[in-house]
C-alpha cells in the first residue's frame, strides 16, 4: 500500500552527483543529514533525512505529569530552552486558569530576552563561521557566555534550566541579578557594533549572502515558516505582537521586518532582533514589581478534558505546544509544533540552483537547531 | 659586518675545494644543502604552525597552546610526533599509485621553490638567472599534486575540492605574474639577486609609487589564493567539503600536505618580501648616515626573515578576519577585477619605469 | 651552484617525506576492516560512482587561462629590457595589452566568466 | 473575525461540518472525503483566508484515528481548527500538500508515526525513523519491550 | 559597468575589509588584557560556583548523623526519569511505636537530568543540589548512589 523508499542513483554518462552532507559534518550543527544532487557545484535538489537525534519526547510527554514533562522541551530547541518551557508553563496554565503573579511575568519575559539574545548570539557567530570566518564565533561567545553566567547564577543551570513551572518561576531572582542584566546591556551595546564592523560590512560576507535563498511571502506562508526567517520576507509573524501574552502588550517593541526574503535579509532581520531584545530588556529591568513569583497551585495538576494549544515566539519562530487533556494527572497526547522543522522544509525550494557554499550560507540563515526538528 | 652568512659559506665552499676533488667536493656540498633544507622545511613548518595557532588565538581572544613546553612552545612538536604515530590509512577503492604520489609531488616543488630565494646576503641556493620566472613556473606545478590527490581519493569531496582548487590556482596565477612583471619591469631583470640590488636605495614598496603598490597588494591577494588560504581555502572549504582534496588523508601523508602548505606560504612570502620589500637590504632612509649605519649592522638574514614573516602575519591576519568567497566570486574576482588591474598596473609601471620617476 | 642543487632538493624532499611515511609505517601495526576503508561521506555510504565526468565550468577557465598564460610568458622576455628599449617598448606592451584586454573582453560578453 | 460568525460561513458553505463546543478556537468536524474540497475552499475564499496551516498532528483516539489541522489566516488574524476521524484499521485521507506545502513533511511525520496514508501526496516515505521499522510509535498500542521502557 | 562604478566598487569593498581587519587587529593587540577563555583545571582553586548550580542530589547530614528524610516518597513521584528510589523500614522508638524511615535513599545519577523537580517536592528540605559537576567515571555503576550514610536517622522533630 505504501511506497517503498527509492534509492536515488546516478544515471550514468551524466553529470549528476549524488553527496552526502551531513549527519557528521561541521555545517549541519549537528546531525542533520541531507542527501544532495549535484551538477557540479550548482544543486539540483536537497532531501532532508531526519531522526538521528530523535528521543520521540512527544511519546515520553505522554507518560509524564504536567509538572514533569516541562522539563523534556529544554532538551528540544536547546539555545530557547527557557522559551519552549514558558510555553509549556502557559499551556498547563491555560488549561488551569490561573493568574499569574505579575512580578513572575516580569522575570519570564526577561528571561525569555535573555535566552533570545543569547541564541542569536550563537548563531551569529555560527552563522560567521558557515561561511568560513572563524573569530566572530568566539566573540559571539564572549557575550553568550555573560548571559549563561546570570542564568547560571539565577536558574542553576545554564542551558536546560527548567525554570518555568505552572503558575510562575521555580526561584525568585538572584539578588545579583538586575545588576548584572545592566551590566550586560551596556557590554553588550558596545559590543554589537563590533558584529557590525566584523561581519555585517564585509564586502565578502554580503555577497556571500545577497540575493541567495531567496524566499518570497508566498512561500514563507505556504512552508508555514515562521520567525525571523519568514519576517525576513515580508511576513508579519510575530507572535509576541499577533497574540500576545504575558506582559508583552505593554511593551514598546518593533516587530523586526524585511523585504528581502534572502540570506542577507534573515541576517539583518536576527541582528536588529538583538537590539530589540536589548530595547524590552531595558523597559523590564528597572521596575520589576514586588511580590510573588509563584501562584499558588495544586501538588499534583489535573487538566481539564479538552484541548489546549499555545504557541510562542521562540528565538526560531512559532513554537506551539498542543496539550490534549482527558482529564487524568498525565496529557493523553502532546504535540510540540516547532519552527524548525517547518523552516527546514523550505531548505529544498530556495536551495535549488544554488551552489554548494550557498547550501552552508542559507542553512546557517535559516539557524536549524537538529533537537528542535527530530525531537 | 661582523656576522655574515656570505663569509660562512664561501670559507666552507673554499675549504672542500681545496681539501677534496671536485666531484666530492659537489656532492658534499649538495648533501649539505639537503640537509640543510630538510632542516629548514621541518623547522618552519614547527615555527609556522606554532605561529598560526598563537596568531588566531590572539585574536579570538583565548591562549592558544600553552601546556607542551615553556608557553606551549612545543606543541607543533607534540603534534607531529602524533602525526608519525597515527596510522597512515590508505581506503579501499583509491588509486593507490596516484594516492600515494600526490603528497610527494607537493613536497618536491615545495622544496626545490626554495632554489632561487635568497635568505641572506650571499646564501642563495642557486642565484638562477630566471629566478623570479622559475618560483612562478614551479609553484603552479603544485596544484597537479592537489589534482591528483583529489582524484585518486575516489571521494566526492576530494573531487570537488580539487576541481575548485584546479580552477582557482590558474586563475591566480595570471595576477600573480603580471605583479611581479611590474617589479621585474622596474628592476630591469629576472635574477633574484638584480632585483634586490636595485632596491639598494630604496624598498620597491617605496620608492616604486603607486604601481608598486598596487602590485603589492594584487601580489598579495593572489599568493594567498594560490597557497589555497582562507578566505581563498576553496579547496579545503571545511564548512563546506569538510576537507576538499585532503578528505582522505590520514596520518603522515596528511601531515606533508600540511607542511608543504605551510613551506608554500613562507615561499611566496620570502618572494614577495624579495620583490617588494628589498630581501635582505637593510632598511635605509635618504641621507640619515647615522640611522642607515645602525641598520646595516643588523645582520642581513634578520632583515630577510623579519619581512617575511611580518608578509606571513598578514596573510594569517586574512585568515582570521574574512569570510569564504565562494567558487563563482572568487573566479569573478580575479577575472573581472584583478587581472583588468594587474593589467593596466604594468602599464602604469613601465612607463614609471621608463620615465625615471622612481627614486 | 648550478641546477645539480634542483636535484638535490629533490632527492632531498623525497628522502624526507619517504622516510617520515617509513617511520610511521614502522612505528604502528595497522588494522583494516571494512568500514576503515570506506570512502568517507559523513558517515553515510556513497550513492553512485564517485569520478564522474564534471561540469563544464571549471574547465572553461582553465581554457582561458591557458592562453592568457602563454601570453604572460611573451611579456618576461620583454619586462628585462624595458628600461633599454625606452618609450618604444611601452608603445609595444600597450599594444599587446590591448589586444589581450580585448580577448579579455570577449571573453566575458561570450559568457566565459560568468559561472554556470 | 469572531468565532460565529466564522462559523457562520463555514456551516453555510459546508453544513456537513459540526462545530464543537467550547475549546480555545472554532473546532470543526469534517468527514474525510469533504476535507481536500474544504480544506482548498478555506484558503482560497476571501474572508476567510486561512492561508497558513501552523499544526498538523494526529492523536490516536482509541479505537479511531483522528486527524487535527490549526489553520490560521494571516491576514485576518483569526484561528480555526478542523478535525477528522479516520478508521484505524485503514485510515486514508487526502493530502493538503499541494494546498499548504509545510503539509508534505507533517504528512510525512504522521504517516510514519500514526500510519495514516496520504493520497496524492508527492512524497510519503518515513522521515524521521530508519526505512525499516515496523508499526507505528505514538499509536497508543505500539509496544516496543526493548527500547521503551516504563518507570 | 562604468569605469565609475568600477573603481568605486573596488574602494568601498576594500574599504570593508580593511575595517574588518581593523578589528581583528585590535583584539590582537588587546590579546593580553581580555580572555574569553578559562584554563579550566589549573583554575578550580578560584572558580566560582553558584550557589544555585544544580550538579546533584545530595542529601545533608549535620554532625550527629542525623538527615531530614521522613521517606515521604514526594521526591521519587517528582522525578521525571525514575531516579530516585527510597526503600523505607520500620523503625521502633523508644516508646514501642512503629515508626517509617528510610533503609535507603538510592539514587541514580545516571539518569538524572538535574531538573530540581525532587528538592521542590521535598517537604521536609532532606535534599539539596550540590555544586558538583565532574561526574564522569569509568564504570556505569559507580553512579548509583546511597545518599543517606552508614547508619544515619532522621533528625528530631521533623516530620
Amino acid at each position: 500500500m505504501y511506497r517503498e523508499t527509492e534509492v536515488i542513483q546516478t544515471i550514468p554518462g551524466t553529470d549528476e552527483m549524488v553527496l552526502n552532507i551531513g549527519p557528521q559534518h561541521p555545517a549541519t550543527h549537528g546531525v542533520l543529514h541531507l542527501v544532495i544532487t549535484l551538477n557540479g557545484e550548482i544543486i539540483k535538489k536537497v532531501e532532508p533525512h531526519l531522526g538521528y537525534i530523535h528521543r520521540s519526547i512527544e511519546k515520553m510527554c505522554e507518560s509524564l505529569s504536567y509538572r514533569q514533562f516541562i522539563y523534556s522541551t529544554s532538551r528540544m530547541d536547546y539555545l530557547s530552552s527557557h522559551i519552549n518551557n514558558h510555553a509549556c508553563a502557559l499551556c498547563v496554565e491555560q488549561g488551569l486558569e490561573v493568574e499569574i503573579p505579575r512580578r513572575a511575568q516580569y522575570i519570564r519575559v526577561i528571561m525569555d530576552e535573555l535566552t533570545r539574545i543569547a541564541s542569536h548570539c550563537l548563531w551569529w557567530g555560527a552563522m560567521a563561521m558557515d561561511v568560513g570566518a572563524l573569530t566572530p564565533f568566539f566573540l559571539a561567545f564572549r557575550e553568550r557566555e555573560m548571559i549563561n553566567d546570570i542564568m547560571e547564577e539565577t536558574c542553576g543551570a545554564r542551558l536546560t534550566m527548567n525554570y518555568m513551572v505552572p503558575g510562575g518561576v521555580m526561584f525568585d531572582l538572584h539578588p545579583n541579578f538586575v545588576g548584572r542584566v545592566k551590566h550586560f546591556i551596556a557590554h553588550f551595546k558596545s559590543k554589537i557594533d563590533e558584529y557590525d564592523e566584523l561581519v555585517t560590512g564585509n564586502i565578502i560576507f554580503q555577497n556571500r549572502l545577497k540575493n541567495i535563498g531567496v524566499l518570497r511571502p508566498e512561500d514563507a506562508i505556504s512552508y508555514g515558516c515562521s520567525g525571523p526567517t519568514a519576517r525576513a520576507s515580508g511576513v508579519s509573524c510575530d507572535l509576541r505582537k499577533h497574540m500576545p501574552y504575558e506582559i508583552y502588550p505593554e511593551l514598546q517593541f518593533e516587530e523586526v521586518l524585511d523585504n528581502g526574503g534572502d540570506s542577507f535579509a534573515r541576517y539583518l532581520v536576527r541582528l536588529t532582533e538583538l537590539r530589540q531584545s536589548m530595547h524590552i530588556l531595558e523597559q523590564l529591568i528597572d521596575d520589576i514589581p514586588e511580590g510573588d513569583f509563584q501562584a499558588k497551585t495544586k501538588a499534583v495538576l489535573k487538566l481539564p478534558k479538552g484541548e489546549y494549544y499555545q504557541p510562542i515566539e521562540t528565538a526560531r519562530g512559532e513554537f506551539g505546544v498542543y496539550i490534549v487533556s482527558d482529564g487524568s494527572t498525565t496529557p493523553y497526547r502532546i504535540k510540540f509544533r516547532s519552527p524548525g522543522f517547518s523552516n527546514l522544509s523550505v531548505l529544498d525550494h530556495i536551495s535549488r540552483g544554488q551552489k554548494i557554499g550557498d547550501l552552508v550560507a542559507i542553512m546557517g540563515s535559516l539557524d536549524l537547531v537538529i533537537p528542535d526538528i527530530d525531537r | 659586518m661582523m656576522f655574515s652568512l656570505e663569509n660562512i659559506t664561501n670559507s666552507i665552499h673554499e675549504w672542500l675545494y681545496a681539501n677534496l676533488n671536485a666531484t666530492l667536493a659537489l656532492i658534499i656540498e649538495f648533501a649539505i644543502i639537503g640537509v640543510l633544507v630538510i632542516g629548514l622545511f621541518a623547522a618552519l613548518g614547527l615555527v609556522l604552525i606554532m605561529m598560526e595557532r598563537k596568531v588566531s588565538s590572539w585574536m579570538q581572544l583565548r591562549l592558544g597552546p600553552n601546556r607542551v613546553g615553556p608557553g606551549g612552545m612545543f606543541q607543533t612538536v607534540a603534534d607531529t610526533i602524533k602525526l608519525i604515530v597515527k596510522e597512515g590509512m590508505t581506503p579501499d577503492r583509491v588509486d593507490k599509485l596516484l594516492f600515494n604520489l600526490a603528497p610527494f609531488i607537493v613536497m618536491v616543488i615545495a622544496m626545490v621553490v626554495m632554489a632561487p630565494i635568497m635568505f641572506a646576503k650571499g646564501f642563495q641556493i642557486w642565484d638562477i638567472n630566471i629566478g623570479v620566472l622559475f618560483v612562478l613556473a614551479v609553484s603552479s606545478i603544485s596544484v597537479i599534486g592537489i589534482l591528483i590527490a583529489g582524484w585518486a581519493s575516489n571521494n566526492k569531496y576530494s573531487l570537488l575540492g580539487a576541481m575548485r582548487s584546479g580552477a582557482q590556482i590558474v586563475s591566480y596565477e595570471l595576477s600573480a605574474g603580471l605583479s611581479v612583471l611590474a617589479i621585474v619591469v622596474l628592476s630591469g631583470g629576472l635574477r633574484m639577486s638584480t632585483i634586490i640590488d636595485a632596491q639598494q636605495t630604496g624598498w620597491w614598496l617605496f620608492k616604486g609609487h603607486i604601481p608598486a603598490i598596487i602590485a603589492f597588494v594584487i601580489f598579495i591577494i593572489a599568493v594567498t589564493a594560490e597557497t589555497n588560504r582562507a578566505p581563498f581555502d576553496l579547496a579545503e572549504a571545511e564548512s563546506e567539503l569538510t576537507g576538499g582534496f585532503h578528505t582522505e588523508y590520514s596520518g603522515m601523508k596528511f601531515a606533508l600536505f600540511f607542511l608543504a602548505e605551510y613551506v608554500n606560504i613562507f615561499v611566496v612570502c620570502a618572494i614577495g618580501a624579495t620583490l617588494f620589500l628589498g630581501g635582505w637590504m637593510p632598511f635605509h632612509i635618504g641621507n640619515w648616515q647615522a640611522f642607515n649605519h645602525v641598520m646595516d649592522y643588523i645582520p642581513s638574514s634578520i632583515w630577510f626573515f623579519g619581512k617575511t614573516f611580518l608578509l606571513i602575519f598578514i596573510i594569517m591576519w586574512f585568515r582570521w578576519t574574512f569570510p569564504r568567497l565562494r567558487i563563482d566570486q572568487l573566479l569573478q574576482l580575479e577575472w573581472k577585477y584583478l587581472l583588468p588591474i594587474s593589467m593596466f598596473n604594468l602599464l602604469l609601471a613601465t612607463v614609471v619605469a621608463i620615465a625615471g620617476w622612481h627614486f | 651552484m648550478g641546477a645539480g642543487s634542483l636535484i638535490a632538493l629533490m632527492i632531498a624532499a623525497i628522502a624526507f617525506s619517504g622516510i617520515a611515511l617509513l617511520i610511521s609505517k614502522f612505528v604502528l601495526k595497522a588494522t583494516t576492516n571494512k568500514q576503515k576503508g570506506e570512502p568517507y561521506e559523513c558517515g553515510i555510504p556513497t550513492t553512485g560512482p564517485s569520478r564522474i565526468q564534471f561540469n563544464v565550468g571549471y574547465y572553461l577557465f582553465a581554457l582561458v587561462f591557458l592562453i592568457f598564460d602563454v601570453e604572460l610568458i611573451f611579456m618576461f622576455p620583454w619586462a628585462v629590457v624595458v628600461k633599454e628599449v625606452g618609450w618604444l617598448a611601452l608603445f609595444e606592451i600597450v599594444i599587446f595589452l590591448f589586444i589581450l584586454f580585448t580577448g579579455l573582453l570577449y571573453a566575458h560578453k561570450k559568457g566565459a566568466l560568468t559561472w554556470k | 473575525m469572531e468565532r460565529e460568525e466564522l462559523q457562520q460561513i463555514i456551516t453555510n458553505k459546508f453544513p456537513e461540518a459540526l462545530a464543537a463546543e467550547g475549546g480555545q478556537w472554532l473546532n470543526l468536524q469534517v468527514p474525510a472525503n469533504l476535507w481536500p474540497e474544504m480544506a482548498l475552499w478555506l484558503r482560497d475564499e476571501p474572508s476567510l483566508a486561512c492561508n497558513y496551516l501552523f499544526c498538523l498532528t494526529c492523536i490516536d483516539r482509541n479505537p479511531d484515528l483522528e486527524m487535527v489541522y490549526h489553520l490560521r489566516s494571516l491576514q485576518h488574524g483569526h484561528n480555526l481548527v478542523v478535525k477528522s476521524v479516520l478508521n484505524r484499521e485503514n485510515p486514508i485521507i487526502t493530502s493538503v500538500s499541494n494546498i499548504w506545502r509545510t503539509a508534505e513533511f507533517h504528512e510525512r511525520e504522521v504517516y510514519e508515526m500514526f500510519g495514516v496514508a496520504f493520497t496524492n501526496h508527492p512524497d510519503l516515505r518515513k522521515l524521521i525513523l530508519p526505512d525499516d521499522w515496523e508499526g507505528f510509535p505514538l499509536r497508543k498500542d505500539y509496544e516496543d519491550p526493548i527500547n521503551m521502557i516504563k518507570l | 559597468m562604468g569605469l565609475r562604478n568600477y573603481l568605486s566598487d573596488v574602494a568601498s569593498g576594500v574599504k570593508s575589509l580593511l575595517t574588518g581587519m581593523k578589528v581583528t587587529g585590535r583584539l590582537f593587540l588587546r590579546h593580553h588584557k581580555e580572555k574569553i577563555t578559562q584554563q579550566y583545571p589549573d583554575n578550580k582553586d578560584t572558580m566560582v560556583y553558584p550557589e544555585r548550580f544544580r550538579g546533584e542530589v545530595v542529601m545533608p547530614h549535620d554532625d550527629n548523623n542525623e538527615h531530614a528524610c521522613t521517606g515521604c516518597t514526594a521526591c521519587e513521584l517528582a522525578c521525571p526519569n525514575g531516579t530516585i528510589k527510597i526503600i523505607t523500614k520500620f523503625d521502633v522508638t523508644p516508646e514501642g511505636k512503629r515508626k517509617k524511615a528510610i533503609d535507603t535513599f538510592i539514587y541514580h545519577l545516571q539518569l538524572c537530568t538535574m531538573c530540581n523537580l525532587c528538592i521542590e517536592a521535598c517537604p521536609t528540605d532532606a535534599i539539596k543540589m550540590a555544586q558538583t559537576f565532574e561526574h564522569s567515571v569509568f564504570d556505569r555503576s559507580q553512579l548509583i548512589k546511597k545518599l543517606n550514610q552508614e547508619g544515619s536517622k532522621i533528625r528530631e522533630g521533623v516530620e
